[in-house]
């Protein structure tokens, strides 16, 4: 089963990032821009007996690993097999 | 498992692979048959000029190799010098120019990992870094894309693996508008009785492997190395490699370990070529025959064909040879440090390179054939038209020294460098004594490492290709001499020479004519400075469309510090010392940074470079620099004498004053 | 004076700090990443690099070590703890020390030397540094310190800033921090990398008053 | 008007962040785990006169900043602004 990770800063977290992609795009003359937030995303494929069983290992594997809890949240969504 | 259905090779697959017609045919001579697929792959990789350095090798025999320090020359991975008290040094330097054109963060960051494996694999402990880059115009499009990417790749990939990078060089010049250069130099550190060989032998010994697993990435990047740019350089499938820096400090430390406790035969890194060359080269230097079952190697991809797991670099991988009762020891550190590890073949005494997937047979071919025996051309090469004199007599500009310093410290080939420098980690391992800012060479102690050693090595790496491409023979000299002149100002004595010879295509007669006599400066300044050849690489088709690149010899140069507390530097720190000039020589603004800078010409035609005079004038210094003499010294290049005097003086709480007359 | 230096896949300064340990004298003992028990120690430390390549976050896989419990339950006996560089952003991750190390704002590495203010010098590894300025090199990616207003006040307030970057902030961390203290002031955590300061060869030893500061009072 | 730019690897470029994170996991006892993939989100605010032609900025700013083109590929997808 395939499941993805979003990881993002939390709201008010410095984002270095985000900040200095904002200042090259008003250098090479893209306007308009007001804001950009730098996130990752994990697409993880895991086995387990259930759907639920394995979105919760991922989400464990998010708390445990994929995450800082203390500057990121994260959210996990299925990702249907189509 | 379905079986694996080995393809025929073919004419239009030859020329596809960078075959000529000629070495078509020969490989059919060679096998009394057609080759199969894999094995047009191994031909088309090992006979490429990267690997077998076709057109070059016969100019390549002129320099001078051997000295009563050198351990090793030119042949293994890395060349090897005695250091005296049980030390040895082994140092080489490469090129990844055509990779890190395509994508300039990955190719450089692989250019490193590449260099810094040549090292480990001889059995040394890799602890310092340089690299030589070269860019087209500031303004060129491109460039400031590549020189960001290229900066960040060696950064990123260096400073992960934790070995300081202390020296190097930037150019911007408009040949390589369409064709940079990157070039990397690594140097380690081992006693001179542990010096590795990358060798296979014993028959039923077994060849592992060791590192990151095998994908697709890559393939054919051996042939690329020396194929030249056309417009259609966008390949649909990504060629490049991704470097992995943690993967390569997990696979040098468990290296070291093996080495410690000595339970291999022979080892070499999966460079260019990846696994055709590294078992074809062990197979070769051991006189013996491999057999690999491609079916074993650790792969991240499924499906993949013999043919692609002897083609593929992925990147972060060696391959062993060791006995059977060794292997367990191997197995052990492999899984301590988390790296893969398989047998996937076994030596045997029939010379041939044998390569199966399961039992399905891919490839049969004798060693000798792939390597020693592979085509060597006597290109045809003319000397190049040496430049007219240069006539300065409506020269109103002259007078302008202030103006002149001006332009000269804001152009591009002259400015502080330190935006590129401060993103390398230069002070990893805390043997470092002189950062690039400090002076003409990189300096680290060995005392630290080694307890009890008082020494210091010194190293630098220089090229000014415009010299080269004015005059091949007396150009080369001088680049030689500016490195024995960058140890020199920092109190070392040159020991040896690495050199990366990037030039254009060897189709071009004119092309050749550099490159030959180009070797032939090298050989003459080596000789006469004591420095031998150890090593170095041969680095062709550097151009875009038919617009060869300015010859380009890039030479690393290393030196010893008998007492590192002597070492010298760049900034004066004391007033009311005098200034000293050094060395003679006409002077002469031929091919000079002021001509280029101020009205864009290259012109003039070199002095003749007398190098006992020069290397005089060095030992003179280095001699002062033991006594405890100096205050500061630097070497005059680019720029000239105006411009040394102010590079001291932006870098010193003191200031000069000239007032005699030269 | 024995003290222990562990090393993580990937740490790649913990030879550097181990020399300089042994240069005044402690007695040395290599930790490694995947020990489940601390042999007996009066210090640990937590050594540059880039472990586990850096991937995902400075110092997030190391965090989950298997060693790391034992450090957390040394640290909370009261032992010396010191995390140089990666070491200060694993203690972070690993809940030892508060608030995060960021990419630089730069977004680039920096390599070069900076001057930094010895704000608390009753920490085990500040002792009889009141009031001092030292020259350490930085060599890092993402040590842009970070934590919200509240945390950043607390630590202001319990006077836990223990060093602070003189004046020139090299990476945009908040308040010029250079290095902070756990609540029980035995845990510190600092950028820049005192081993690196540790020969006049080298440049500069005001490393060796930070390394040493534990050596001389001894880990009562 | 808020985007969202997905930035993944090419299929078939090695991934050596996603490769240490399923080692670990596994090494953390975490079973289960086939593959770790990992990549950029960024999360845009821009402002233009119609959705279309602010979604042409962002895949603009996309194939010249967010996205290395030789080893990378990018999705843009817009964000409602419930």
């Amino acid at each position: 089963m395939k499941f993805r990770v979003h990881v993002a800063l939390k709201n008010g977290v410095h984002d270095p990032q985000g900040e200095a992609a904002l200042r090259v795009l008003k250098r090479n003359g893209l306007e308009g821009f007001k804001d950009v937030r730098v996130g990752k995303v994990l697409d993880v494929e895991v086995d387990a007996r259930t759907p639920a069983e394995a979105k919760a290992l991922v989400e464990k594997a998010s708390k445990e690993l994929f995450c800082n809890t203390v500057i990121e949240r994260f959210t996990v969504s299925a990702v249907d097999e189509a | 498992m379905t079986k694996h259905r080995e393809p025929l090779g073919s004419k239009e697959l030859a020329k596809k692979f960078g075959l000529s017609q000629e070495e078509w045919e020969s490989v059919l001579k060679r096998l009394g048959r057609n080759p199969t697929l894999t094995e047009l792959g191994l031909f088309s990789a090992l006979w490429s000029e990267h690997c077998s350095y076709k057109s070059s090798k016969v100019h390549l025999k002129k320099f001078p190799t051997k000295g009563q320090r050198v351990l090793q020359g030119p042949g293994e991975n890395a060349g090897a010098i005695d250091l005296g008290g049980g030390l040895a040094a082994v140092f080489k330097i490469e090129s990844h120019n055509h990779p890190s054109y395509i994508e300039p963060v990955q190719g450089a960051a692989t250019g490193v990992g590449g260099i810094l494996r040549d090292i480990f694999t001889m059995g040394a402990r890799p602890v310092a870094l340089m690299n030589s880059l070269r860019f087209g115009r500031p303004e060129h499009p491109k460039t400031p894309h590549l020189l960001r990417g290229v900066v960040k790749g060696i950064g990123s990939y260096g400073n992960a693996v934790g070995i300081p990078t202390i020296a190097g060089e930037v150019y911007f010049d408009p040949s390589y508008d369409g064709n940079i250069l990157v070039n990397a130099f690594a140097l380690g550190v081992c006693k001179p009785g542990e010096v590795v060989r990358a060798v296979a032998k014993g028959a039923g010994n077994l060849i592992v492997y060791l590192g990151a697993t095998t994908g697709r990435d890559g393939i054919h990047g051996a042939t690329m190395a020396s194929a030249s740019f056309g417009e259609d350089i966008e390949e649909k499938r990504p060629t490049v490699q991704v470097g992995d820096p943690f993967k390569e400090k997990l696979l040098l430390e468990a290296c070291m370990e093996m080495f410690a406790e000595g339970c291999l035969v022979g080892i070499q890194d999966m460079g260019a070529a990846g696994l055709s060359s590294s078992s074809s080269e062990m197979a070769a230097r051991g006189g013996v025959g491999l057999e690999i079952d491609t079916q074993k190697v650790p792969a991240r991809e499924t499906g993949m064909t013999p043919y692609e797991f002897m083609l593929s670099e992925s990147q972060e991988r060696m391959l062993i040879c060791c006995r059977p009762d060794q292997l367990a020891a191997i197995e052990r550190i492999a899984y301590k440090w988390d790296v893969d590890c398989a047998v996937i073949g076994k030596v045997t005494d029939t010379q041939r390179l044998v390569v199966k997937h399961g039992d399905a047979l891919a490839a049969d071919v004798p060693v000798k054939e792939l390597t020693d025996n592979a085509p060597l051309y006597e290109r045809p090469h003319i000397a190049p038209p040496s430049p007219a004199k240069l006539d300065l007599a409506n020269v109103a500009d002259l007078s302008d020294v202030q103006g002149s310093l001006l332009r000269l410290l804001g152009s591009p080939n002259l400015c502080s460098r330190r935006w590129v420098y401060r993103q390398y980690d230069q002070d990893v391992g805390t043997l470092t004594i002189r950062r690039p800012d400090a002076a003409d060479a990189g300096v680290i102690m060995l005392g630290p490492m080694f307890p009890g050693r008082k020494d210091a090595l010194a190293m630098t790496v220089d090229c000014n290709a415009r010299y080269v491409k004015a005059d091949p023979l007396e150009g080369s000299k001088a680049v030689a001499l500016e490195c024995y002149r960058n140890l020199a100002a920092t109190g070392a004595l040159g020991l040896a020479i690495t050199d990366c010879l990037n030039f254009g295509s060897p189709e071009d007669p004119i092309v050749m004519g550099e490159l030959a006599l180009a070797c032939d400066g090298l050989a003459a300044a080596a000789r006469a400075l004591d420095t031998p050849v150890i090593s170095g690489n041969v680095s062709l088709y550097n151009q875009t469309g038919d617009d060869g690149i300015d010859p380009t010899p890039t030479v690393g140069m290393v030196g010893q510090i008998a007492d590192a507390t002597k070492t010298g530097r760049l900034a004066p720190r004391a007033a009311d010392l005098d200034v000293w000039l050094f060395g003679t020589g006409t002077p002469s603004l031929a091919q000079s940074e002021w001509l280029f800078v101020s009205r864009g010409e290259k012109k003039g035609r070199l002095p003749p470079v007398d190098i006992a005079a020069q290397k005089a004038a060095c030992d003179a210094v280095r001699v002062l620099w033991e006594q405890d003499t100096l205050d500061a010294a630097h070497d005059v290049a680019e720029g000239g004498l105006l411009v040394a005097l102010a590079e001291m003086v932006l870098a010193a709480p003191v200031g000069i004053r000239i007032d005699q007359p030269l | 004076m024995k003290v222990t230096v562990i090393t993580f896949p990937g740490s790649n300064c913990d030879r550097d700090v181990q020399r300089a340990f042994l240069g005044l004298g402690a007695s040395l003992i290599i930790g490694w990443h995947e020990d489940t028990k601390l042999e007996a120690t009066d210090a640990v430390i937590l050594p540059g690099g880039f472990s586990y390549g850096d991937y995902l976050r400075t110092g997030a896989m190391a965090a989950r070590a298997h060693i790391m419990p034992e450090v957390k339950a040394f640290a909370d006996r009261g032992g010396a703890v010191l995390g140089i560089c990666n070491g200060f952003q694993i203690l972070c991750e690993a809940g030892m020390l508060e608030g995060a190390l960021l990419r630089n704002d730069s977004l680039s590495f920096i390599c070069e030397d900076v001057k930094i203010d010895v704000e608390q010098a009753d920490t085990k590894w500040t002792r009889g540094l009141a009031g001092k300025t030292l020259r350490l090199p930085i060599a890092h990616g993402d040590g842009n310190f970070y934590a919200d207003e509240a945390t950043l006040d607390r630590l202001e307030a319990e006077k836990r800033v223990v060093f602070r970057y003189e004046a020139r902030n090299p990476n945009g961390s908040k308040r010029r921090i250079a290095g902070i203290c756990n609540a029980n002031r035995n845990v510190v955590g600092l950028m820049p990398h005192p081993e690196r300061a540790s020969d006049v060869l080298l440049g500069s030893t005001d490393g060796l008053q930070i390394l040493g500061a534990i050596l001389e009072g001894g880990a009562r």
